[in-house]
């Protein structure tokens, strides 16, 4: 029985296609299954192919699979263009009338009149989906009482009439399955560990982490594929005595987040590349101001409007240098829907801590990614709070000390005796503006010595992560959503003997320079694998350290593809015993 | 003279960097005399102000002062309000700062009802800029930058805010302090959002369009008996040609946006237990 | 005697007994577009006096006629016309220094005589006498009781800073009590000027006078409705306007505002108004300005030197209080009749 | 031992030594201070008199004469006030009421002047009063205290005026001796009233009218009472030169006893006479030259005069008037002076011109008297003169004309001819070489420069030398430039009273008067003399291109007074000026006056003390360095230093190769 298990839905958007991954998924989570799922939206508002593909596992996975082991496509387009993704010997469930190509190298086949049992017999064809279900639980044995509980659950508000339908199609689907279906191959669930996950999105995993990091003020602005935070904490967070404001535009949302974080109160904004662009300058405003914020970006394909619905990761040096000026901020990447929860904590901790506008970069595939995350992530989250002054009465309040440690006590407007001003302007200690050189200077080291003390504090020390074989000389670093591909690429070069490792750092300004400079102190190749054109991060690397690297870049609009990396260190692999070119003289 | 008016202690100590002769003068006494007549303690005093010789008022006042950038002091005076709703908070811009980039946030600030209170200073010209025209420039053609006349109409702010649905819709005069004060009184008094527009001349760039002499010359007070309710007789006082009307043109009261975040809080407290526990429940 | 009546009525007041209809209320800022005394005087910075002659000038000029100011020798006479002349249109006639208002008398017979000759109308000229308090309180006195005892047609303008500024700060009839001047100095013996101020406008009202005002610049309004006044008013009316100078008092140049508003709510200076109906014999008095705050003199006291001595003489002040009090109770009836709490005597040291 | 004071203040030392017991006054310029004093004496208890704050001269006249008949009275008044007081001064005179005037001479009339001549003593003339004509303060003081002596003997019982010419003389600061109240007491009983108001069992009418018959009588032993003054006068003179040390007589001849030229004049104008006559003296080819200084104008000592002239075998009489005749033949002085020769001397008398000078302030300077003295050179010589008066530094009109079209041709028909004969001397006009040295100080009303001139010349005097300091005033108060001028006489024994205008040091209280179009600072200022400026911004090196005076010729001095004054929390500058005055000019010793100084300083005392040692060490003619306002460092240098390190340096260890790939 093998541990894990690739099912790819595939059909016409409005078919239900996502609600039978997503169903399945619940059940699997129940069981304790490990799951990472993958999923593509049609860029139009109704209508156009879709598809959602889930790995169930036994162990804890990064990838959403390469190969498709058991297809279900609802109608021909899903056949045709999922097809080639299906393994030698997978298995393909798909609606009868369609007509599969004659070479047939070892798929098992499986035809259901998923549309005459749904229209004439039921007489609902939307149950269509409902009745695959049943077809998938009868192959893959699924337990049918969790499924009826599932639906009756899902479909009880939509009245009695649906809800019947809806089960009898079940019913119908199991039986058909079980009278004219032979189960042939040898598919079926991966055992479960029993103990219940959580599962979740990227963009809830986001907000429900902001929400436990004490999160209560959020402004946000609809925009694909952001929205989905704001929709959930609209629902959840006045419950938590928190406010969700839906402003007129991203200026607006980040300006009152200033406005609520100077006023006290723990506030962030969601966004996507476009917002993010919108709202540069008050970031730069934060930054001068040193007051916290967490804008969140969930990336998409870019530039402008781009790709809406396609995942990328090209933010990073707006992320890294969006303002005009040298503006300080911290910029974070999480790589799982699971790390997305610890890493939403670790801003608001690094934001109220230092004062200073942090910025994390998720991308649409994160963002949509349904995954098992355990409980207890949810436990333990990083701390971090804002030092408040009790102004000595009479004196007026020195707001931005210097000399001292880089971050200067605050004072919220209400306090006593704390009145002062807070500006964008250049500004004395005590806020009210000041031109001169040496204010300048002194200020600016105040604000970067900020970002020094970030690197050395022991709160980020857990969020950069080494994989694969520690004396490899084959090295990858990558960030974000790309580390599940590479973690995987790691896994499959080891069983083809190839020796290779990986850093994934989770903060990448400012970058974990000790952690980085060991790891190019150990390989010989460094290969950068990044969702954009220029090789950002490689970018930045090669800025920073000066060091070579071999870029691996992909802008498709879809996570890179592990075979895609293995071949990257392959070829990376190769060069190892050649002379190197450019004789590079550096000391041993 | 014990009755030393309280108003003094006010002020920041920070000297005012406007020009001789400005009109932003008799606004910043104005204000700093209805504070001490409304006896606000400074530690609940918030000042938020954009970018212009307005937005440095802050500066020179001692309370919590927020100069941030350029037209976006509504948005950000919205802000602190919703995070600390016990502080009295004001908003302080200029026509420029207010009408052209801030443009896009008066609407929606006025309509969430935000109780805070907006004091646009209408000098009709860019001052801090040395002299360009701004949104409400009128009768000063040339500028540096319409040498050969202006391209659009001007704004009528308080026009645009009675439209707008500002609960509160007044203007006042710089040189008319007691009653610019009485405006500012009931600005703070009012729940939900005040827009206050304050004529005011600018010495240096534009004594043409808001010269003491001409607004003085059509100057009238908004009639005693004008419902504050009737916002179209209050649109048509405030758009008037000929006469420079003078008080409150709209006051009427509607839920703020404090109110709305309560209701939004009681209805989502019959959604289940406020904890971490109950929210993960729906994951599992 | 003449019987006394009291005006409800406390503040500005454009309409007159005497009038058939008010004069013009120049309303906040004086927006009218003429000058008194055009640019290039040689008054100290600070100086009240000129500003006082700016808006009679103008409040004279506001009733279209051409103004003939016969003006007594003093300070606003030497600054104005040294080697030239800072009146503008209006036309002066500088005599002497006791003779102010014989000079204006002069001047109006000089006017009657051309109007029977049919050269002049009388209507197209306002006659105004201006002078220093030395040159109206006592060497033009006489001069002065003489003119409007004859009843001439005129205005009698008394600037008064209460000493004689231009020879150096002497004390004058209108000195108040206790001023160190240089005739009067706080010595050790003999502390400061013995003599209580006599009053100009009641000598003027004795003396016949139809209508009398004391004003002060900074309620500019009050001042230029009382110069129109006194310029409409058939018969020789008497204007007093309350010139700070900071030279003689030894002020700060700047607080020329708080000064006046000391002297105004320590009720040392009372701005009011009387007109006497010429039949009836009666007089009717209007207070102008209410006092807000009732503070003592010993707050008037505060910002001009003139006063240091006597602060720290308790008896002293008292006494000058007792003399502010005996005369504010005059307006008695008047705060009576607006319901206003009669305070016996104010809060002093 | 002479102490420094206005004559204004020693004409109150005149009246409370004199023990006046009654003394209303009334302000006007130039006489006020001399009431002022009076006031804060008798207000501080220091003098017993009763002061009445007259509303009018007027008044004041008419208290004195009534307050005359029953003590000693006195006042002090100036030009229209004494005018205003002559319809009542007869009254005296015709009362014999021995009251006292003290005259700060100014013009009369109008325009309206506030500088000095003599027309107001010139229209007192038919009053009665017996006038004497004091030269300086001491002169005045003296005057008083001898006026009282001769008004109240029992011969004369007039009323008397000592005149003393307005701010030249009035506000001329220099040293005078004040004899002690008992010296005085000896000199002068007390006053006797001889028919008392307030004496009951004697009642008795003042004032009664007089028919035909007892007024001319009256009057006849009126004029002869004033007659009798006379010859008290010189009585009283020579008393006071025993008992004081100081004669005074009718008048002083200055000069050579044979005077063939002789200038007359009155009062404190002869300071200037003075000097030009000592310089003439024996000058070869200059005839015997004096200078006649009149003191007792009336009862005017004709004939004393007269024989003087003659012993002296004077031939040409120049008389200086500083008032007009308004109408008459000659002015006043001119006319007494003529009858006198005319009545005394028969036809051998010599022959007299009048010239007139002075009026409203104008300047009577040494170079007048020379020209007055070439003047009477040629009429000794027999060259023909004007019957009418001549005027000073009128251009039109000037005394010696060159060429014919100097003057206007209607001018030139009447005087041409006389024009024509009257040459100008050179050795006459020849300019006189300084004697004295000057300070000149420009400042602004309001400074306080007086005050500390007034402490310089205290200085001074106290240490011997003789010092004169004389101010000038415009009408307006604060803020215009004014100028107040010192001279240092080293000479113990010569007096000089008269300014050369050759300034040693010219002192600026305003940097911003070095841009004034009126006041070119270096006029006048000697070879080698100092320009002294109180500026904190502008250097040495700045002023000598502002003045483009040239390396050298002057030299140039900065002090920061303001910033001392500021320091000390003064509110003038003129404390330290005087310390740098002092640092400039050397010939007053700095130690020796501090002394001075410690007694007379004004209030605050040690701040003011310390002002002027200030002022006296921060003086200097080095250029000064503007000093920037260092600004506080708010971090330390390896703060701001700081910067992100840098990790593309080679300093850490990397296996890293660059490699090409496909």
């Amino acid at each position: 029985m093998q541990s894990d298990l690739v099912l790819r839905v595939a059909g016409e958007s409005g078919e239900g296609v996502i609600t039978i991954g997503e169903t399945l998924c619940k059940i699997a989570a129940r069981e304790g299954i490990h799951i990472v799922t993958f999923r593509t939206f049609p860029a139009e508002i109704k209508g156009g192919s879709c598809m959602i593909q889930v790995r169930l596992s036994e162990r804890r996975i990064p990838y959403h699979g390469e190969g498709v082991d058991f297809l279900v496509c609802l109608n021909q387009d899903a056949v045709d263009e999922n097809l080639p993704d299906l393994k030698e010997h997978g298995v393909l469930l798909c609606e009868a009338e369609c007509d599969l190509p004659e070479k047939n190298p070892g798929w098992t086949a499986y035809k259901v009149p998923f549309d005459r049992i749904a229209t004439r017999e039921i007489g609902s064809r939307i149950s269509k989906n409902i009745v695959v279900l049943g077809a998938l639980s009868h192959l893959l044995s699924l337990p049918k009482e969790t499924i009826e509980k599932f639906i009756s659950e899902k479909f009880a508000r939509k009245g009695k009439t649906v809800l019947d339908h809806n089960l009898d199609a079940l019913q119908r689907g199991f039986d058909f399955a079980r009278s004219h279906l032979a189960k042939k191959d040898s598919y079926r669930l991966p055992k479960g560990s029993g103990r219940k996950r959580l599962l979740m999105t990227g963009n809830e995993a986001i907000a429900i982490g902001a929400t436990a990091a004490g999160m209560r003020y959020f402004f946000g602005y609809p925009i694909t594929p952001a929205s989905e935070i704001m929709e959930w904490l609209a629902a959840h967070l006045p419950k938590m005595g928190g406010v969700v404001l839906q402003t007129e535009d991203e200026i607006s949302a980040i300006c009152s987040v200033a406005g609520a974080s100077w006023a006290g109160g723990k506030s962030m904004t969601s966004t996507s590349g476009p917002g993010l662009s919108l709202m540069s300058e008050t970031i730069g405003l934060l930054s001068m101001a040193e007051i916290p914020a967490v804008i969140v970006d969930s990336q998409r394909g870019g530039p402008s409007t781009g790709m809406p619905t396609k995942t990328e990761q090209s933010d990073l040096l707006l992320a890294l240098y969006g303002s005009h000026g040298d503006a300080t901020r911290v910029v974070m990447a999480p790589t799982s829907v699971s790390d997305s929860l610890r890493v939403t904590a670790l801003a608001f901790a690094v934001a109220e801590k230092y004062q200073l506008p942090v910025i994390m970069l998720v991308d649409q595939a994160l963002s949509a990614r349904l995954e098992t995350v355990d409980r207890e992530t949810v436990e333990r989250l990083p701390q971090g709070s804002r030092s408040c002054a009790s102004p000595a009465d009479g004196a007026p309040f020195v707001r931005y000390q210097l000399g001292g440690s880089a971050v200067s006590p605050a004072a919220l407007p209400g306090t006593q005796g704390g009145e002062h001003m807070v500006t964008g302007m250049e500004h004395d200690e005590r806020g009210n503006f000041a031109c001169d050189e040496e204010t300048h200077t002194a200020m600016t080291v105040k604000r970067f010595r900020k970002l020094a003390a970030i690197e050395s504090d022991p709160l980020v020390a857990e969020f950069c992560t080494r994989l694969g074989d520690e004396n490899s000389e084959v090295g990858i670093v990558t960030w974000g959503s790309s580390a599940g591909p590479v973690e995987e690429a790691l896994a499959i070069a080891k069983g083809l003997g190839i020796s290779a490792q990986a850093i994934i750092p989770r903060i990448l300004n400012p970058l974990p320079h000790q952690e980085l400079k060991t790891f190019f102190g150990k390989v010989k190749r460094v290969i950068v694998p990044e969702l954009n054109f220029v090789g950002q991060l490689a970018t930045l690397l090669r800025s920073t350290y000066r060091i070579p690297t071999i870029g691996l870049t992909k802008v498709k609009g879809v996570p890179l593809a592990p075979s895609e990396i293995v071949e990257k260190i392959v070829e990376a692999e190769s060069t190892l015993n050649a002379r190197s070119t450019r004789a590079y003289g550096r000391a041993g | 003279m014990e009755e030393l008016d309280k108003s003094c202690e006010y002020l920041s100590g920070v000297c005012p960097v406007w020009c001789p002769g400005c009109g932003y003068y008799g606004i910043l006494s104005a204000l700093v005399e209805a504070f001490a007549d409304l006896k606000l303690p400074t530690k609940e005093l918030t000042l938020v102000s954009g970018i212009g010789c307005s937005s440095r008022l802050p500066y020179f006042v001692k309370a919590y002062g927020f100069h941030s950038i350029h037209g976006r002091g509504l948005p950000i005076a919205q802000g602190v309000k919703t995070a600390n709703p016990e502080l009295t908070v004001l908003a302080v811009g200029g026509d420029g700062d207010g009408l052209a980039i801030g443009g896009g946030h008066l609407p929606h600030v006025a309509r969430n009802n935000v109780d805070i209170t907006y004091l646009l200073f209408n000098n009709a010209i860019y001052g801090m800029t040395k002299g360009q025209f701004s949104p409400t420039t009128t009768l000063y053609p040339v500028t540096k930058t319409s040498p050969f006349g202006l391209a659009g109409e001007a704004i009528n702010p308080s026009a645009l805010a009675i439209v707008y649905g500002a609960t509160f819709v007044a203007r006042g005069f710089s040189v008319k302090k007691e009653h610019l004060k009485e405006l500012i009184i009931q600005g703070i008094h009012h729940r939900g959002f005040s827009f206050i527009e304050v004529l005011a001349s600018c010495s240096s760039f534009n004594t043409t369009d808001m010269n003491v002499a001409r607004i003085v010359k059509n100057l009238e007070m908004i009639p005693e008996d004008h419902n504050p309710e009737d916002a179209i007789e209050a649109l048509r006082l405030a758009a008037d040609q000929e006469k420079i009307r003078l008080g409150v043109f709209v006051r009427n009261q509607r839920p703020t946006l404090g109110d709305k975040f309560q209701e939004m809080r009681r209805k989502a407290k019959g959604k289940g237990a406020a904890n971490m526990e109950a929210l993960l429940g729906q994951f599992a | 005697m003449y019987n006394i009546l009291f005006n409800r009525h406390i503040g500005l007041n454009p309409h007159s007994l005497l009038l058939p209809e008010p004069v013009r209320d120049v309303g906040d800022y004086g927006a009218i577009a003429t000058t008194g005394l055009t640019s290039g005087h040689q008054g100290c910075v600070g100086c009240g006096m000129v500003s006082g002659t700016n808006q009679v000038l103008r409040a004279l000029k506001l009733s279209g006629k051409h103004v003939v100011a016969s003006i007594g020798t003093g300070c606003n006479e030497v600054i104005t016309t040294q080697n030239t002349s800072c009146w503008g249109e209006v036309s002066v006639d500088h005599n002497n220094f006791p003779n102010t208002a014989a000079t204006l008398s002069g001047n109006i017979a000089a006017l009657k005589a051309l109007a029977q000759a049919g050269g002049v109308s009388p209507e197209s000229i306002v006659n105004v006498g201006i002078a220093g308090d030395g040159g109206t309180y006592d060497i033009g006195l006489q001069a002065l009781l003489a003119w409007i005892a004859r009843g001439e047609n005129g205005v009698y303008v008394c600037l008064n800073n209460q000493a004689y500024m231009n020879t150096g700060v002497q004390g004058s009839g209108a000195t108040p009590y206790g001023t160190d001047t240089t005739t009067t100095p706080f010595g050790k013996a003999i502390r400061g000027n013995q003599r209580t101020p006599q009053y100009l406008l009641d000598l003027a009202l004795a003396a016949g006078a139809p209508y009398v005002a004391a004003a002060c610049p900074l309620w500019h309004r009050d001042l230029m409705i009382k110069a129109q006044k006194a310029a409409a008013i058939e018969g020789p009316c008497v204007l007093e306007v309350y010139s700070v100078c900071p030279e003689g008092w030894k002020s700060d140049t700047d607080v020329f505002h708080e000064i006046t508003e000391l002297a105004l709510e320590t009720r040392s200076w009372i701005l009011y108004e009387a007109e006497r109906e010429r039949d009836t014999n009666t007089v009717l008095f209007t207070l102008n300005y209410l006092a807000k705050k009732y503070l003592p003199i010993s707050d008037y006291l505060r910002l001009q030197e003139r006063f240091a001595g006597m602060r720290d003489f308790p008896e002293m002040v008292r006494r000058a209080q007792e003399i502010i009090e005996a005369r504010w109770s005059f307006w008695r009836p008047v705060m009576e009749a607006n319901g206003i709490e009669w305070k016996e005597e104010a809060r002093a040291i | 031992m002479a102490t420094v004071m206005a004559g204004n203040g020693a004409a109150a030392w005149g009246f409370r030594l004199s023990r006046v017991q009654c003394y209303p006054y009334y302000p006007i310029t130039p006489s006020t201070s001399c009431s002022q004093q009076i006031s804060r004496w008798v207000y501080d208890g220091a003098m017993g008199a009763v002061t009445i704050n007259a509303e009018s001269e007027h008044s004041a006249a008419s208290q004195i004469i009534a307050a005359g008949k029953n003590v000693r009275a006195g006042t002090a008044t100036s030009s229209k006030g004494l005018l205003y007081m002559i319809e009542v001064l007869e009254n005296a005179a015709g009362g014999a009421i021995p009251c006292g005037l003290f005259i700060g001479n100014r013009a009369t009339g109008a325009p309206i002047n506030i500088w000095a001549d003599h027309s107001d003593a010139y229209a007192m003339r038919d009053s009665g009063l017996i006038q004497i004509f004091a030269a300086d303060g001491q002169e005045s003081l003296d005057s008083i205290i001898q006026g009282y002596r001769i008004a109240e003997d029992l011969r004369v019982r007039m009323p008397f005026a000592v005149n003393l010419r307005g701010f030249t003389g009035t506000h001329a600061y220099e040293g005078v001796e004040i004899p002690s109240q008992e010296e005085v007491d000896r000199y002068l009983p007390p006053f006797v009233p001889l028919y008392s108001l307030f004496a009951p069992e004697k009642p008795v009418t003042y004032g009664a009218m007089l028919s035909a018959y007892p007024y001319r009588r009256h009057k006849r032993n009126q004029m002869a009472a004033i007659g009798n003054a006379a010859e008290i006068a010189l009585k009283a003179g020579k008393d006071f030169a025993e008992k004081f040390g100081r004669s005074y007589g009718h008048f002083e001849w200055i000069g050579d006893r044979k005077a063939e030229l002789v200038v007359a004049l009155l009062g404190e104008s002869a300071a200037a006479g003075e000097v030009a006559t000592r310089h003439l003296q024996g000058k070869e080819g200059i005839p015997g030259v004096a200078l006649l200084k009149i003191r007792l104008f009336s009862p005017f000592p004709a004939r004393e005069i007269a024989q003087a002239l003659n012993r002296a075998g004077t031939k040409a009489v120049i008389v200086f008037d500083e008032g007009l005749q308004h109408g008459g033949v000659l002015p006043p002085l001119a006319q007494r002076i003529t009858a006198a020769v005319h009545l005394h001397l028969g036809g051998k008398g010599p022959k007299i011109a009048s010239v007139i000078g002075g009026l409203g302030g104008s300047e009577v300077r040494q170079e007048h008297f020379q020209l007055m003295f070439n003047l009477a050179a040629n009429i000794a010589e027999g060259k023909p003169y004007r019957p009418e008066p001549y005027w000073l530094d009128i251009d039109e009109d000037p005394i010696f004309v060159e060429q014919e079209n100097q003057v206007s041709p209607k001018l030139w028909k009447k005087w041409g001819e006389i024009w024509k004969k009257q040459p100008r001397q050179e050795k006459y006009c020849a300019p006189i070489p300084p004697d004295t040295e000057e300070i000149r100080i420009y400042s602004r009303a309001g400074q306080g420069a007086i005050t500390s001139a007034v402490g310089f010349t205290g200085a001074g005097i106290e240490n011997g030398y003789r010092l004169v300091t004389v101010p000038a005033f415009g009408s307006e108060r604060r803020g215009a430039i004014i100028t107040t001028d010192t001279l240092i006489n080293f000479h113990k024994e010569r007096r000089i009273r008269s300014f050369m205008r050759a300034w040693d040091v010219v002192i600026l209280y305003d940097d911003t008067i070095l841009y004034s179009p009126e006041h070119r600072v270096l006029d006048g200022l000697k070879e080698g003399g100092a320009l002294l400026v109180n500026t904190s911004h502008m250097s040495v090196k700045k002023i000598r291109g502002l003045l483009d005076a040239g390396e050298g010729r002057v030299r140039i001095f900065t002090a920061p007074a303001a910033a001392v004054s500021e320091g000390l929390g003064l509110k003038h500058i003129n404390m330290p000026m005087l310390g740098a005055l002092h640092k400039v000019y050397d010939k007053v010793p700095f130690d020796k006056a501090l002394g001075y100084y410690e007694r007379n300083v004004p209030r605050p005392r040690e701040a003011s003390l310390e002002a002027i040692r200030r002022g006296h060490a921060e003086t200097t003619d080095q250029e000064i360095q503007r000093t920037r306002k260092e600004r506080r460092l708010l971090v330390s240098q390896d703060f701001l230093d700081w910067r992100p390190e840098d990790h593309s340096q080679e300093s850490w260890p990397s296996a890293l190769e660059e490699v090409q790939i496909g």
